[in-house]
């Protein structure tokens, strides 16, 4: 049973930490806690569900096109939202009451749009599994991690050694200067917020096929909790993201296990708290040494 | 009296020594300027004295009492406090404000005090508000009273911060560059001021890369490079000393 | 909004408000009350109206929220061309809602309220479902008897409903001899991961699944169990009937037992008519949630005919309403103004609903 | 320069006219019953006076000392919770469970703040938003304590003096006396030392802490006193509504009261009372939309931030406010 | 080269600039005094394209700049050494630098400029790894400078380069200015030092309270009476 519960552990942490590399890009870049982030995810699976069952398309178009076009949707927020914002010089805060507007806008839109039912989500990719003895991996779940330890490295190379990975980190850090740099900060800004919704749309997308299903609310629980595991690894730390992300899974599962499925929630926070406690900028953020 | 007494103090960033075994010594009454290079470990000097940063090694004695290590909002009780090389004013607090701040750690209005709003309340905010218009009208910001410190043109905000730091009463005030981004004019008129708080007994420690303020002014001049000391003494001594002429002053001076 | 079929005097109106949620995540439910009441209204009006009046049913939306529920509550009871409301759909609403009802003296049917202590809060408050008192014993001897199962496991949603129908579940199932060997829980719509859950379960070895639990839950934990090799039979309770389910789960729910106030299978007639029109309107066959608010319009709307425009008359006449021909059943109001309905067991066969017994 | 003379004079008449615009205001408030409102409508200001505490309060945190908590609701449900349960089972009244239901909440986050207030931005937020669903999930587990997701039915109604509440204007009336309450503390204590020490750490943390100000200290006397009107608000819907359950003190509650915070305009207790009031308001008068209610609440929010994204009366120092300062200065020169 | 007519600024409703008038010649040393809060940072951020002016227009070599965002401006060959510094905090000097040089493309050259500025810096070369946020006051001057020169502009903005410095470095940055005009880098040069900055430039403006209240050749400017008083200190 132990083993099986590791296991069950790692594959949900996996999943937030699917969920948690995109969250804690745009959270890297733009220093703003992104409540949108978990509808735009539901939005993605529901895109990608709906291209597959009423255009009769296969996974894996349905796949890229819900990418594609969340993605763009990422762009529609910044612009319609967020933009008028930054013009503005709003506080952070205000972003982030225009990010919970957006998750109540969306969640309820697609409510209407296809009701609040939790619906099937095909298991497109039925690869099987390997039994053990007593426990057994299917082959989805190392993909959902495979996914999100490739993605992880993917972004760390594009934020670290690419041009516009050092003008989206120049962006977060002084947004006049890095005009001043010539760099379309809006471009970038922009760009962050279509990378991100790609991202969560691969998330949304490979949570639905494992649970098999969708549902309006999906997003919720998953954005708090990929807002959970980011801050858990370290703000912008995408590494942390994934290490974060599996730290809670692995230690809801087993708190569900072994203590209480009643307070498995409660549990990982409180570990995340303990965490924190001990290390206050998260496991692999570092503390920056202030100047004055 | 020795007012401040450093001894072998050192900070360092991982490798890098940036104060590098200072010893240092101040007495009452003196004003006493801290010079040297871009990033020769003054302004890491002074956190170091106002507890920002905790020294590697070394000890700062203050009155007769050890302080090394103590938190800052401990150190401006003891009576150092301090103004900022980038100026850390609270820019969204008005000008009258930012000074009764300033007097916060020589006021006692806590919950009880301020929630039923006692005789002994007004008494201290009433104290308080004249000896913080007292003090603005001396650098001529009485008119500024409610004014938001941002809306303030630079050379009023580095005026302030020092109003700010004197309204804790310090023993000790540190300057950190008073005189950036003044004109030859302003400056003049800081010198004034420092002079005049001197005769008025205060002791000053200063940082400042303007040379003319800074020969003026100072009874005595350390010298750092690199985080050493590498001279100390009268105006005119630094002025002729070698080395800080090729480290620091170069030949324009 | 208003729903007007063309028949009576269309001049004069009966109000009935249908307080549901209508938005946020329990709108599927709320969605139900609406379709079956407005096919009830328009019966009514076809068939000359009540009192010779047209009904018009006014919806408010409580999204599910103990807050919203009682601002509804107030509106409706300064509202006094309301005479009855049918709802709320959850306990929370319903039972923060029910003393503003109470004190404005408007009958407040809830159609799904089961929370025990729902009808204590006052005179005007009536429901009409079974309390899990009735049902989980009833699901306690099918999987003890009639499917014979000794050593159960329990999965319950950690809400009035799930905790109620696991005590009495618990309770009689033990009297019939069986034996609780695990017992989980989940937050509705917060866990989506049942593997931990399943696979402590499965460490102690059960012979069933008992689930307190609602369909879209049911549909990730067969799939769940499924993925993890463990293949344990089964049971449910009333709330699991939904068409979704077998969509959501396939074959991993085949051979589910449950437990039924309604299943549109039944071959009575009150029954066979509303699947059949219901399937006529919406294209799909009704679930519970829609049986029941349908049957408790119908009573409201005969207990107005009686009384008059009279709230605390329609009280006494709802009161006092037996053996109702309902959709689920014959229908007749306890004093305490609670239902007992006939049950019947049902099951998943082939990817159906078939009646078990 | 003006004379002694003059000064107390002005003095006399600030103070007269500051007395005379509260007093307009109160009596306004005090005869809003007479008006004839419906139920309806009074129990909404009802519930918007009872956001405008929880509004207030998250502002001392949030507006004046800087520091996002996303938890609120936790202290809210503390206080509900405590009340409920004092009242239903000792049978206290409310005069005795809503000062208690106040304090259990400060002491709570008097243990929450000390280890945890040294934390920042969002590695607080988190925490604050990780402790409020603890608490609820406590809430709901916790049955012996709690009755959990079973809730707490009947609520005994409040007595007052041997006076009791029960119908809406009596409600409005007791309302509005911890509204006032409210505001006048949370106001005095912004207005002193206090409060100075609690905005000089929003705006500079580091200088204010040169400056004296012994930020973790400060940080944990705010979120205390915030805690403490949460839980007072907490007490009064409980005795309100009668009826709790955990599912009342969802994160989504934390985030309304964020959200009429910062709409009003964060740092603004009259932004904290308008915020709440909008956003009560809102829900309802958007009914007729129907299915599109919440869609259209959305977009509100989205729209109204750029509009003015300090939030309405963020950055406006107020008349009242002012003519402190001006006493200040009357004061100063004497 | 650039051609600034009747521009007027505001901030909310406060009006910055007053219908400023100024004109650089290619190849010129430019300087503008003007007492702390006479306008020029903004008179600077204006040219740049960080604020827009309520009226007025901004020629750059002929071409209409006033409606351009700032980073076109800084691709047309303009580049602000700005005040307060601005550098990137959290990241390391030479990234720093490497973003001076973001919208050139010839990587060879790029390579030389670095050289250059770490020869002129020798500090920002020591440090060429320690994150910008930890260096001393000076040497962030130092670095925003350099990475003002990251870009190759044709036209460079200097508002306050000295502040901040050892005079030994006052001197190197005059020094600095001079050679790169030389190079054929034309300069605007604003300085609270007002006696260096108008010996090194040709000519100069003097600002008051949103306004150009004079404008002469840098020696007249030099000797002029109500100069020497207000911003020489004599
Ligand atoms: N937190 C830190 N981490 C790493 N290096 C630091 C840190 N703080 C200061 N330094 C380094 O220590 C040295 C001394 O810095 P300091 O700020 O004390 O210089 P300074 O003498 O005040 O110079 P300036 O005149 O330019 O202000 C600098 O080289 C700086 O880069
Ligand atoms: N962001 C702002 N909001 C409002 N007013 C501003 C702002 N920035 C500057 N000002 C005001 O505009 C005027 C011009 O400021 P500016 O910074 O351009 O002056 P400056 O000549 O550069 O002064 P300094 O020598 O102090 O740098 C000043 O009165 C200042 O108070
Ligand atoms: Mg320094
Ligand atoms: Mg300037």
């Amino acid at each position: 049973m132990f083993f099986q519960q590791i296991i069950n552990g790692i594959t949900l942490g996996s999943i937030y930490a699917l969920t948690a590399v995109g969250y804690t890009m745009v959270f890297g870049i733009l220093e703003l806690v992104n409540f949108s982030h978990g509808s735009v995810y539901m939005f993605g699976a529901f895109l990608c569900l709906t291209l597959m069952t009423a255009l009769g398309l296969g996974f894996f178009p349905a796949f890229i096109i819900s990418i594609v076009i969340t993605g763009m949707l990422g762009i529609v927020i910044d612009r319609l939202a967020l933009l008028p914002l930054r013009r503005k010089n709003a506080p952070k805060v205000a972003s982030l009451i225009s990010t919970i507007g957006i998750s109540i806008f969306l969640q309820n839109l697609v409510m209407v749009m296809w009701g609040s039912e939790t619906k099937n989500f095909p298991l497109a990719l039925n690869l099987g599994h390997i039994q053990f003895n007593s426990f057994r991996i299917s082959y989805l779940q190392m993909i959902i991690l495979l996914t999100s330890l490739i993605l992880m490295m993917g972004l760390t190379l594009l934020v670290k050694k690419t041009k516009i990975g050092k003008a989206m980190r120049a962006t977060a850090q002084n947004m006049e200067a890095a005009k001043l740099m010539g760099i379309n900060v809006n471009l970038i800004i922009t760009f962050t917020f279509f990378l991100g919704a790609a991202l969560a749309t691969v998330a949304g997308v490979m949570v639905g096929m494992y649970y098999q299903s969708v549902d309006p609310m999906m997003g919720f629980m998953a954005g708090l909790k990929a807002f959970a595991a980011a801050v858990l690894g370290g703000i912008g730390v995408l590494p942390g993201a994934i290490l974060g992300g599996l730290i809670i899974g692995v230690s809801e599962t087993l708190a569900a296990g072994y203590i209480h499925s009643g307070y498995r929630d409660a549990i990982a926070f409180a570990i995340l708290i303990a965490v924190l406690l001990i290390k206050p900028t998260g496991l692999l953020g570092q503390k920056v040494q202030k100047k004055v | 009296m020795k007012l401040l007494e450093v001894n072998n103090l050192t900070m360092a960033f991982g490798g890098l020594k940036a104060v590098n075994n200072i010893s240092f010594h101040m007495e009452e009454g003196e004003i006493i300027s801290l010079i040297g290079p871009n990033g020769a470990g003054k302004t890491t000097f002074f956190n170091m004295l106002t507890g920002i940063y905790i020294p590697t090694e070394g000890s700062i004695v203050f009155n007769g009492k050890n302080i090394t290590g103590t938190a800052p909002e401990k150190i401006i009780k003891e009576g150092i406090a301090r103004t900022f090389q980038n100026i850390r004013l609270f820019p969204h607090m008005t000008v009258l404000e930012n000074v009764l701040v300033g007097m916060h750690s020589r006021s006692h209005n806590g919950l009880f005090h301020s929630l039923f709003r006692t005789k002994k309340f007004y008494q201290e905010e009433k104290r308080n508000a004249y000896k913080a218009k007292e003090l603005l009208a001396t650098v001529n910001l009485a008119d500024k009273c409610n004014e938001y410190a941002k809306n303030l043109a630079y050379g009023q905000q580095r005026r302030l911060e020092i109003v700010r730091a004197l309204a804790a009463q310090p023993k000790l005030l540190l300057l950190d560059e008073p005189a950036a981004g003044m004109n030859p004019q302003e400056t003049e008129a800081l010198m004034k001021y420092i002079r005049g708080l001197k005769d008025k007994g205060a002791t000053i420690l200063l940082i400042e890369h303007d040379m003319k303020l800074v020969m003026k002014i100072s009874d005595r001049i350390y010298v750092l490079d690199h985080g050493v000391k590498i001279a100390e003494g009268l105006s005119k001594d630094i002025q002729n000393n070698q080395d800080v002429i090729e480290a620091y002053l170069g030949k324009g001076a | 909004s208003t729903e007007t079929a063309a028949a009576p005097d269309a001049t004069e109106e009966i109000t009935i408000a249908v307080a549901a949620p209508l938005s946020g995540d329990y709108a599927q439910y709320g969605n139900a009350f609406r379709r079956a009441t407005e096919l009830k209204a328009e019966e009514i009006n076809a068939a000359g109206g009540i009192l010779g009046k047209e009904l018009k049913l006014t919806f408010l939306d409580d999204r599910n929220d103990a807050r919203e529920a009682t601002n509804v509550a107030q509106r409706l009871v300064g509202d006094k061309k309301v005479l009855g409301v049918i709802g709320h759909f959850s306990s929370t609403a319903s039972l923060a809602a029910s003393s503003v009802y109470e004190e404005g003296g408007l009958v407040q049917l809830s159609p799904t309220t089961s929370h025990p202590d729902f009808t204590k809060q006052g005179q005007y408050m009536f429901r009409n479902i079974n309390t899990q008192a009735v049902e989980a014993p009833i699901a306690a001897d099918m999987v003890v008897n009639l499917m014979d199962k000794k050593r159960i496991a329990v999965i319950y949603i950690n809400n009035d409903w799930g905790i109620t129908a696991r005590d009495h579940f618990v309770e009689a199932a033990e009297a019939l001899g069986g034996e609780i060997v695990a017992e989980e829980t989940f937050i509705g719509g917060q866990t989506q991961d049942f593997t931990s859950t399943l696979t402590s379960i499965h460490s102690k070895n059960p012979d069933i699944i008992f689930l307190g639990t609602f369909y879209a839950e049911t549909g990730m934990i067969a799939q769940q169990m499924k993925q993890l090799g463990y293949d344990y039979p089964l049971a449910g309770l009333s709330s699991l009937y939904n068409e979704e389910l077998i969509k959501l789960a396939g074959d991993a729910v085949e051979g589910l037992y449950m437990t039924s106030n309604f299943f549109p299978g039944d071959e009575r007639p009150a029954a066979k008519e509303f699947v059949d029109k219901f399937r006529d309107a919406h294209g799909q066959v009704p679930n519970q949630f829609a049986a029941v608010a349908y049957e408790s319009l119908g009573m409201l709307a005969g207990a107005i005919e009686t009384a008059g425009e009279d709230r605390a008359a329609i009280r006494n006449e709802l009161a006092k309403i037996a053996d109702y021909e309902g959709v689920t059943g014959s229908i007749t109001f306890s004093k305490d103004r609670d239902v007992i309905k006939e049950m019947s067991i049902i099951k998943i066969q082939n990817g159906e609903f078939v009646i078990a017994q | 320069m003006e004379t002694t003379v003059e000064h107390v004079n002005k003095k006399k008449k600030i103070i007269k006219r500051r007395s005379m615009i509260y007093v307009g205001v109160l009596a306004g408030l005090l005869i809003i019953p007479l008006l004839s409102l419906n139920n309806f409508t009074m129990r909404m200001v009802i519930m918007a006076g009872t956001y405008m505490i929880l509004a207030m309060s998250l502002n001392l945190i949030t507006g004046y000392t800087g520091q996002l908590s996303l938890g609120h609701a936790a202290f809210y449900a503390i206080g509900a919770y405590t009340s409920a349960i004092l009242s239903m089972r000792f049978g206290w009244s409310f005069l005795i469970t809503a000062p208690a239901a106040a304090l259990m909440a400060a002491l709570v986050a008097l243990l929450l703040g000390i280890p945890t207030l040294k934390l920042q931005g969002a590695y607080l937020a988190i925490v604050t938003l990780g402790f409020s669903e603890i608490v609820r999930i406590v809430a709901l587990n916790w049955m012996g304590l709690t009755r959990g997701p079973m809730g707490i039915p009947g609520i005994a109604r409040p007595e007052v003096l041997g006076y009791r509440i029960a119908s809406n204007t009596q409600y409005y009336y007791l309302i509005l006396a911890l509204v006032i309450i409210t505001y006048m503390s949370l106001y005095r204590i912004i207005n002193s030392r206090l409060g100075r020490a609690f905005i000089a750490i929003r705006e500079d943390d580091l200088a204010a802490q040169s400056m004296g100000v012994d930020i973790l200290k400060y940080k944990i006397l705010s979120f205390t006193i915030a805690a403490f009107f949460a839980g007072l608000a907490g007490s009064f819907y409980a005795h309100y509504v009668t009826y709790i359950d955990p599912q009342s003190f969802t994160f989504n509650e934390s985030i309304q009261v964020l959200s009429m915070v910062v709409l009003g305009g964060m740092g603004s207790m009259p932004g904290a009372i308008i915020g709440s009031v909008i956003l009560t308001w809102a829900p309802e008068m958007l009914r007729f939309l129907e299915d599109y209610r919440m869609i259209m609440y959305g977009a509100i929010l989205i729209v109204m931030m750029p509009i003015r994204p300090q939030g309405i009366l963020g950055g406006i120092r107020f008349k009242l406010d002012k003519e402190e300062e001006n006493q200040h200065e009357a004061v100063g020169s004497e | 080269m650039l051609q600034v007519c009747n521009i007027s600024t505001y901030y909310g409703n406060i009006q910055a600039l007053k219908e400023i008038d100024l004109e650089i010649k290619e190849g010129e040393i430019v300087t503008l005094i003007g007492s702390n809060g006479a306008g020029k940072t903004t008179l600077l951020k204006t040219i740049s394209g960080l604020i827009k002016p309520k009226t007025g227009s901004v020629k750059f070599n002929g071409r209409q700049i006033t409606s351009l965002d700032a980073p076109e401006i800084v691709k047309l060959g303009i580049s602000l050494s700005p005040e307060g510094r601005q550098v990137f905090p959290k990241m390391t000097v030479g990234e720093n630098l490497e973003l001076g040089a973001f919208i050139r493309k010839d990587n060879k050259e790029i390579k030389e400029s670095f050289q250059r500025i770490y020869e002129l810096f020798p500090r920002l070369h020591e440090r060429k790894n320690q994150v910008a946020g930890t260096l001393s006051g000076g040497e962030q001057q130092m670095l925003a400078i350099g990475r003002a020169l990251m870009s190759k502009p044709k036209l460079l903005l200097l508002d306050e380069p000295s502040l901040g410095l050892a005079p030994m470095l006052v001197e190197t940055i005059f020094e600095l200015i001079k050679e790169i005009n030389q190079q054929g880098i034309t300069i605007l040069l604003i300085e609270q030092n007002a006696r260096m900055a108008l010996m090194v430039a040709n000519r100069g403006y003097v600002m008051e309270t949103g306004k150009i209240v004079l404008q002469d050749d840098a020696i007249n400017l030099l000797e002029s009476d109500g100069v020497r008083k207000a911003y020489l200190g004599e």
